[in-house]
């Protein structure tokens, strides 16, 4: 496996130099550069959204920094959660009086830094909570939501308790969407090539040249089965199966699709995908509401997909619908 | 006999030393179930410890939270967390001491062990590195030379690998696959006992 | 290779499919259903733009349709130049009264479908002009431009040619910007793994674990040479270096570049190549106007990049800036 | 004798027949210096003409263009397009007929040849399916049966293969990689011939 770099201990540096360079609305702050927050800063008197992640993802979880999504990201190397002290300078970064909620994936590494980070943080003032992205059905069963994997899905509760604060809701509000919409999401993912961690001398897994792996992880966590590769339709067939299996209780007919793709499949094969994915929703009596195609969330140079589905109400959908702009991802 | 900061600086030293064929291990190790990065992370980790200037420090408290914050800033990967976690522990309760008694070290790793179960949320007998780190407080707690630490140690990390190999895991990537863990080393356990071998190896006494 | 497909047949309809499902300004036309225009149709009064090209470079060409950026595109199988009867009734959707210009890569397919189309369309009375993109300079000696291939700086000549179309230029004026755009850009691009036509049982070149090819079509086709892999930076050094020594006669100090990805490569490297390219051509005295970062013509999961640079005086400086709105692409 | 629609129709017939092996070996000429696909797009232009109803056609010029058409509306490919000009052309010329005689074909695929030339913009000699089709039109110049006709055609095709191997390609996406063209046969005209070796086998008289 190939990578376009120079020194691997440079990847993410290197490459949020880049960043902020084609995208001026970014800049990279905090001790160590690993903090992404607006260049406007924080706006006093909104509630302030800090996320946080590993490296390799984009445009996760750094590229949904801007009006209407996130303030600031904490920056990991790839696939390691961010360190203690970016998560905290990312957290001081968003404040702008009113609080600031903590959104990110339910990754081990993430969750700790952030928890030390609060507790950090105590004495400064600053009332943070907590929300943590859980959306991947293939990492736990129903029966154990609060140890499932955030994956891809992650952006809806980004995007909704952006929305939220962005439109002047208080912390306790702006905690309560992000909750809902993590609550309202499900996501299942999988992979038909690895990735490789840019210090790595291989590929972090193995797939066989005729093999596909249902609900595989965005580092390359094992999935659910691994089988020759089938039709895109029978794949699809079986990933929506899953998701409205584990459709949230109280779930209404309303529903955002997010098609994504984990990096080197191209945007072709997901419009293949959504054009099932659209036939077997409808099937199910649901009405789709804001379709997304395309790499949201990424896993680096991996081939493969994941399909999100998040369940909206009125308040959701709302939400959903006013306007946010990051680098990668304009709504409204 | 005592440990004292040199003590400390050459471990981390012969754990730099020894850490390629380590880092291959461990990577290999959690790309079996997990995301196949411990190696890369655990070499970080020891890489920035080892490039921290200890030679002024007599403090063994002010020099093992060094070496947490070095650990801290390297990474924040489950286990470098728990590492930094564990050594920021041991640090507090040794601060302001320069030499700490060989036999203290047991009941210091059972409050590393507990702090890191703490912050990771993991019990003991979920197959991760804290078991690892239990067998080595358990079984080090009556010696008092450094040999007789190190060769308690090392045959406890080594038996805890092999006690829990053909148990199921019950935390951290690997959690899912429980069955598939099973005839398996977990990767953190093992990086304690390859770093245990690389560091613990016969020094000079100290003074 | 694995595919996320069905039939191998139905790549490309059915990719169609679920691409107007998801963009609703976007609707398939014309007899096969090969033909992707605006959902609003033609605008009265405005000079068309007809575009088309093969499948499998997504977004390229088809995604480029929409307000300020092209009226219809013709779609081909993948690799394939449309057929002349999607030549035509590409043509044909996107006349609006005021001719229509005819933009497209210089591939041999494409330009005998679109001049036949052409020829048929004499007796209808639909005015028709035509630019070629050329901007591949590894695929022709720069004595022998009209012979390059066009890569992603098509775009820029979409954008430009566009802009000037919305504007409400008659098509002399279109005409003279696209071409006008062809001639002030220049591309390259390498590979690093090979793409699978989803009809083919190989995929279309093999290239060693180790190996990198600089100046690599879009189709594969081979480059100017076959090497160790480098540095990301020692390969955008060469690259940058041979934009340069190609650039057109008399431009001037601006430049757009756009930094693209052929595939699978991800964004992160693409970042960590631009850091690179831009601060090469500030050493050379150019100053950046809109970089663009991103995937933004392909070879499905083609593993690369291109590079592009558009030179740009006031007129087309002008015209780059001005808004623009397509599924893949928002300006302004 | 002559060619009427039914022999048309049974060389596509057999052209069909015979197309796996072609397609794999056109797609691996191809890919040598181009982009890969002239078998898997030659398969579909010929499952394309093979799916035309000609049953009830006896006009060899309305034969021809459906052909034409049908090529037209499988691929926009440089060497289908160029496929379908040839055919449009030659069903021009023969429009109103129900009957071709052989020694009429020389003549015809040289307009095809011309006409296929115009549109294309590729000369003599720049080692194209021009190439072939050029020997093989003079070749069958002089033939007035269906035998001799496909005997001269064919080796006429082949012997342009062996003409042109060592010679550089002027045409076409290889045409950068002129001196690595040497030695390799151009697919299009492997097309011509591979295609010729399949239709043209012999057959049960015409009436
Ligand atoms: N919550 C936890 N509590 C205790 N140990 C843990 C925990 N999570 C992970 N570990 C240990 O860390 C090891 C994995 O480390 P590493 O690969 O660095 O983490 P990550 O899962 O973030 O990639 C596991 O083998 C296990 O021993
Ligand atoms: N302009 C041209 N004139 C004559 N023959 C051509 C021309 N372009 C291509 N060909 C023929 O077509 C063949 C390639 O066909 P094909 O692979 O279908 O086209 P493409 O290059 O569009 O992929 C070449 O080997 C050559 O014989
Ligand atoms: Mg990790
Ligand atoms: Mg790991
Ligand atoms: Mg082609
Ligand atoms: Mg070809």
């Amino acid at each position: 496996m190939k990578k376009l770099m120079n020194k691997a201990e440079d990847y993410v540096d290197e490459m949020l130099d880049g960043l902020i360079l084609v995208h001026p609305s970014l800049v990279r702050d905090g001790e160590s550069g690993r903090v992404i927050r607006r260049s406007a800063g924080a706006r006093q008197g909104k509630v302030g959204i800090a996320s946080g992640g590993g490296s390799g993802h984009l445009p996760l979880f750094t590229g949904y920094v801007g009006p209407g999504l996130l303030d600031t990201c904490a920056i990991g190397n790839v696939f390691e959660g961010p360190t203690v002290n970016s998560c905290l300078e990312a957290i001081r970064l968003a404040d702008g009086g009113r609080g600031v909620l903590r959104l990110y994936g339910n990754y081990g590494g993430d969750r700790m830094n952030f928890d030390m980070a609060g507790d950090l943080l105590e004495d400064e003032g600053i009332v943070t909570t907590t929300v943590l992205g859980n959306d991947d059905i293939a990492s736990g069963d129903a029966s154990e939501r609060d140890k499932r994997r955030g994956v891809a899905g992650l952006i809806y509760a980004y995007k909704l308790a952006g929305a939220s604060a962005e439109a002047g809701a208080d912390l306790e509000t702006v905690t309560r969407v992000a909750a809902k919409a993590v609550a309202a999401t499900r996501s299942i993912g999988l992979a038909l090539s690895p990735c490789q961690v840019p210090t790595a001398a291989h590929p972090t897994f193995t797939l066989g040249e005729g093999e596909v792996e249902m609900g595989m992880g965005i580092h390359g966590e094992r999935g659910l089965w691994r089988d020759g590769m089938k039709p895109a339709d029978a794949l699809v067939e079986e990933m929506i199966g899953r998701l409205l299996a584990d459709r949230p209780e109280g779930a209404g007919e309303r529903v955002s699709i997010l098609v994504n793709s984990l990096g080197a499949t191209p945007l072709e094969e997901l419009f293949i995908l959504y054009r099932r994915a659209a036939a077997l929703l409808a099937e199910a009596g649901l009405s789709v509401v804001m379709p997304l195609v395309g790499p949201f969330a990424t896993s680096m140079e991996m081939a493969g997909a994941s399909i999100s589905l998040c369940f909206l109400d009125d308040e959701l959908a709302g939400l959903l619908a006013t306007p946010a702009d990051c680098p990668f991802w304009k709504v409204g | 006999m005592a440990a004292r900061v040199e003590n400390l600086a050459a471990a981390v030293a012969r754990a730099l030393a020894g850490i390629g064929p380590i880092e291959r291990d461990l990577d290999a190790a959690d790309a079996q179930l997990g995301d196949g990065d411990t190696g890369g992370m655990i070499a970080r980790v020891i890489g920035r410890m080892a490039a921290t200037d200890l030679s002024e420090d007599r403090d063994m408290g002010v020099a093992l939270t060094k070496l947490a914050k070095a650990a801290a800033a390297a990474t924040g990967s489950s286990l470098g967390t728990l590492v930094a976690t564990g050594f920021l522990t041991v640090g507090k309760a040794v601060k302001g001491r320069e030499e700490v008694p060989w036999g203290e070290w047991g009941p210091l790793l059972a409050t590393a062990r507990d702090a890191m179960a703490a912050r990771g949320g993991a019990a003991l007998g979920d197959k991760t590195v804290l078991d690892g780190l239990d067998a080595v407080a358990e079984a080090i707690g009556a010696q008092d030379t450094r040999e007789a630490v190190a060769a308690a140690a090392l045959s406890a990390g080594r038996r805890s690998l092999v006690n829990f190999r053909d148990r199921p895991c019950r935390m951290g990537r690997a959690r899912l696959h429980a069955e598939r863990s099973v005839g398996r080393d977990d990767p953190g356990m093992l990086a304690l006992v390859l770093l245990m071998e690389a560091s613990l190896s016969p020094e000079a006494p100290a003074a």
